[in-house]
């Protein structure tokens, strides 16, 4: 087992890998910013580094700095979160050169699941159904209209190195391939300085699925089901919740067992999670991520276990503590994420927090690292919390929702929590009928 | 007197603590002892206008199993990383004194630098980095001891 | 001396209780005993500049589906309660201003009452509670309706 | 179903049914003394009504008032939470006879169980095994000697009306006897105007194991495993945890049939729990609660059950929701009932709270009506929360314990939060080798 892990990470995650160790009785190592000296996580962990300044380049994207924290301080081990350096190949290649443990896949897993045509050849050849598209890159005009012709509009083009949504294009039909395909090359481009697109069906009103998948690195694997992550605002996850409304047992039994299988016969260790669009009962693969899900949470709530304390174990060299067999669906979790963001318009709030209240009683859970006289820097993202509930069913942890946020209390800075009040009271998401599209539309009333 | 001084210090020790529990921003206490002994002592608190807390919450229990690092506690009042002649480390690493085991420091205290002079050296990645002097002057006080693992931002020396 | 230290450390400490207690911002005294002992005490404490929520924190969302009821909002900064001359519910139930339906009520605006002259009654549990005036002097106010639910200590009658 | 429950109550319990009845959809109306009228429940409910001054005697103890208080809001039900008027029987009649639903069982269960003697005689009838001693009161010198002569010293003396262990006399041998039943007498006619006595065997190192049973009221019962309360002092419970970490399986499901299956005969309505002392394999009968026990979310955490959404539903005349079959003993929860009090003398600490956090995070619950700026009025007993744990298993729990404590922070009154951290550090308690006097004695180390 690992004695002393570094925490490269800040924030609720930072505080997440923190509990776990605590638990275990593994020493922490917080490494922080100077903007960060005062965060919760820094405060309980047993040691701290002030490893930069506040930018992230200087700080949490700085490897040189964390593999010399982690040389002054005799940690063993580095935990990255997700977000910064979590899915940074070269980074997880460094730290295993100096003799640490990276807690996540292999150098080489990160590497090609980066990618994301290696990624989708990679899973397609493993059984995992993808999206009819592009088989690669898409480098003319002409190709593009000829696979757009076989696949069928509406079709997505798509920066090969994106992500978060930037250089994606839509043409809807024919004589809207031209420009969309310029545009999403320029774009791609601009963005990530590689001009490769690849392209796609585009699904009308699709669900966004994900599958949690669990690898020991020699070759078995689980999956903790689906968590549903279709309110999106923006390409960025609002609400979860696990198990979807969509989908049911024999669904996630088929679905899970194709990932748990892919990921096995890769040889995954650690967490990750496969993504798929989800549209009249099909599947279609979008990417791999090769890190701990901000909405790890739910799936915590509904198996009963704890992630990042499998984490470290399987990054340890020990076996998975459990089996497919003992991974059972127990009740209904939401996650609503707790945003500084002033509504209507999601604009950023940092700023001091002169009061809060956390919700408590059964089937809550708060993960945050916020606390009375705390102040929000406004270097990194708004997430400052995420509240979590758990019922037996769907609608009692809906109704669990809407009474945990008519406790919480966050003075000083403004919050996304009012959103999740008008969204309680929504008949689509009373009754789950809602697709990626949805918060947006709904957004825009 | 003398024999009476552990038992103030006590005293003392017990109003300050006193005044700490209970958030008070003073106690004046007159002491007198017939004509042999007197005790004058007042002690003042500056409560941040801030709230009580204004760094992290502290932990409920001071004996817990593990508690906070003193890494995690809040600056100390004098702090040297503020001081106008002070020289911090652009980096976390660890502090060579001299360019080499054995051989004399770059620099010791009362020395006149010049602008850019190297001081010390911190190791980061068995990379060694010289960190000059930004000004020339007399080095007033060295903080760090050789071999030291020093964090961003500490305080290395000052140079007036 | 040493036997008095403890019993002035308590002493201190019992007042340090009494100013957070009674959010006093200052004690201060001088205590003799014969013409051998003095004590003088001086205690001061810095309130709070007013904590941001000093009743129950208020839930986040005021549209929330189900919001805090009126009755558990903060008092009004005007509260007839509190006015010398309030009489106020001994018991939480229904106000009747009048001995039966149809009835005169017992008083109204103006009328010139004697100490122990029944103001209203109070039903709770199927049993009249007559209120009586606490003293002699004019009805001000009735600040009930006939037939209105009343909580403990709602104030009923303003009498000077 | 009901449509509106008077929280006849106070304190992190009130909060409790008000969280409960919130996620239920039920309107609340919180019933408070003056002293509490800025206490959170007060705040969440949907009315509230000021039923008295501070002393209970004329506001949580006043029937006219609260029945009143229900008449006045339109309340249909009251729930009485634990202590108070919890377990009065002409409570629960004049509540029924006013038209109202008692959230709790028959007033006639109440009296039976609130008669030690009664109870007793009820419950052995009903299989439940019960401490040897005295069948009813004993009324002489000459008989107590005859009894304690078959069932053997030590034996203790106890008022037939009592209860926190006032008016209880242990007689050691022969020599002892006379002394203890004059005193034991004499102790219960000033305590409780009755000097009616009985005799049962004396335990000197048992546990006090408590099993959680459900009827339905026609008939139908479950158990919901045990509880392990031993921690106490002065015969109030500190700790306590689920399961026992000296109840096998096979332990449980027996007595806990046994306890179910008395219950079903009783015909028995709501929660109830039935306490025995448990020494050397054997449980002895003490008393039957029928009331909520403050420490049920330990039980609530293992069975992923919502104990007081169950009583509310049971009492408007729905099934239980769950069969024997469906409960299932899931990882290990213990409870640090965190009370105002100074240590190492637990005097109590009332006054003003200028700080508080609340620990989170996966497997923590905290139940408390606390916030920064209550006053903790000094009329009511010193509980101001509990924090409840949950883990996969014994030791992840109190690690986690460990882990939440030192989150934890009350600033301005004193807490029993310190002893906790004490607690976890001690070998007996970490292996779960304590009796109902290890703590006391722990204490005067």
């Amino acid at each position: 087992m690992v004695t002393k892990v570094l925490i490269a990470n800040r924030g609720e995650i930072a505080l997440r890998i923190q509990r776990a160790c605590r638990e275990l009785g593994i020493q922490t190592v917080a490494a922080h910013s100077t903007a960060d000296a005062d965060a919760m996580h820094v405060r309980l962990a047993d040691e701290s580094v002030c490893i930069g300044p506040p930018a992230a380049a200087q700080s949490y994207l700085n490897i040189p700095a964390l593999i010399t924290a982690c040389e002054i301080s005799g940690a063993d081990a580095i935990h990255p979160g997700y977000g910064f350096l979590s899915e940074n190949a070269g980074f997880a290649e460094i730290v295993e050169e100096h003799g640490l443990i990276f807690i996540g896949p292999t150098a080489e897993h990160i590497r090609q699941m980066g990618d994301k045509i290696v990624a989708k050849e990679t899973i397609a050849k493993l059984g995992v159904p993808c999206v009819p598209g592009s088989d690669g890159a898409v480098t003319s005009l002409e190709a593009a209209r000829r696979i757009a012709g076989e696949i069928g509009y509406p079709v997505l083009i798509k920066a090969a190195a994106g992500g978060g949504g930037r250089g994606m294009k839509v043409a809807r039909g024919e004589a809207e391939i031209d420009v969309a395909f310029g545009a999403a090359r320029s774009e791609a481009k601009a963005a990530f300085g590689n001009d490769e697109v690849y392209m796609e069906k585009y699904l009308s009103r699709p669900r966004h699925i994900e599958i949690q998948v669990f690898g020991d690195g020699r070759g078995n694997a689980v999956h903790l089901g689906e968590r549903d992550c279709s309110l999106q605002r923006r390409h960025q996850k609002v609400l979860e919740e696990a198990p979807s409304p969509v989908i049911d047992a024999e669904t996630r039994a088929r679905i899970g067992k194709t990932c748990a299988d892919a990921v096995a016969a890769m040889g995954y260790r650690g967490a990750g999670t496969i993504e798929f669009l989800y549209e009249d009962g099909e599947f279609y693969f979008i990417e791999m991520n090769t890190r701990l899900q901000v909405e790890h949470p739910v799936t915590e709530a509904i198996f009963g276990v704890d992630l990042v304390r499998e984490q470290i174990r399987v990054a340890s060299g020990l076996p998975l503590s459990f089996r497919q067999e003992d991974l059972e669906v127990n009740g209904h979790a939401i996650e609503a994420r707790i945003n500084a963001e002033s509504l209507p318009n999601f604009a950023p709030s940092p700023g001091r927090i002169t009061a809060y209240h956390a919700p408590g009683g059964l089937g809550v859970r708060m993960d945050s690292g916020i606390y009375a006289g705390y102040s929000i820097p406004p270097y990194y993202d708004s997430l400052i919390g995420k509240l979590i509930v758990h019922g037996a069913d769907r609608e009692t942890a809906l109704n669990r929702l809407a009474r945990a946020l008519s406790e919480l209390v966050v003075v000083g800075v403004d919050t996304t929590g009012p959103l999740f009040m008008r969204l309680l009271a929504e008949p689509e998401i009373r009754s789950g009928e809602y697709n990626i599209h949805w918060l947006e539309k709904f957004l825009e009333r | 007197m003398a024999g009476h001084q552990d038992e103030d210090v006590g005293f003392i020790e017990a109003l300050a603590r006193l005044l700490r529990e209970h958030d008070l921003t003073e106690i004046e206490v007159n002491r007198e002892e017939g004509d042999e002994r007197a005790l004058n002592v007042r002690l003042s608190r500056q409560i941040a206008a801030a709230p009580v807390y204004a760094a992290a919450p502290a932990p409920m229990a001071a004996a817990a199993p593990a508690p906070a690092a003193p890494a995690a506690a809040p600056a100390a009042p004098e702090d040297p990383a503020q001081h106008p002649g002070a020289v911090t480390s652009p980096m976390v690493g660890t502090v060579y004194l001299s360019p080499e085991p054995g051989a004399p420091a770059f620099v010791k205290t009362g020395d006149q630098v010049k602008e850019g002079q190297t001081l010390l050296i911190v190791e980061a990645m068995k990379t060694m980095n010289q960190i000059p002097s930004p000004r020339a002057g007399t080095v007033r006080r060295i903080m760090v001891d050789d071999g030291q693992a020093v964090e961003y931002g500490a305080p290395l020396v000052i140079v007036e």
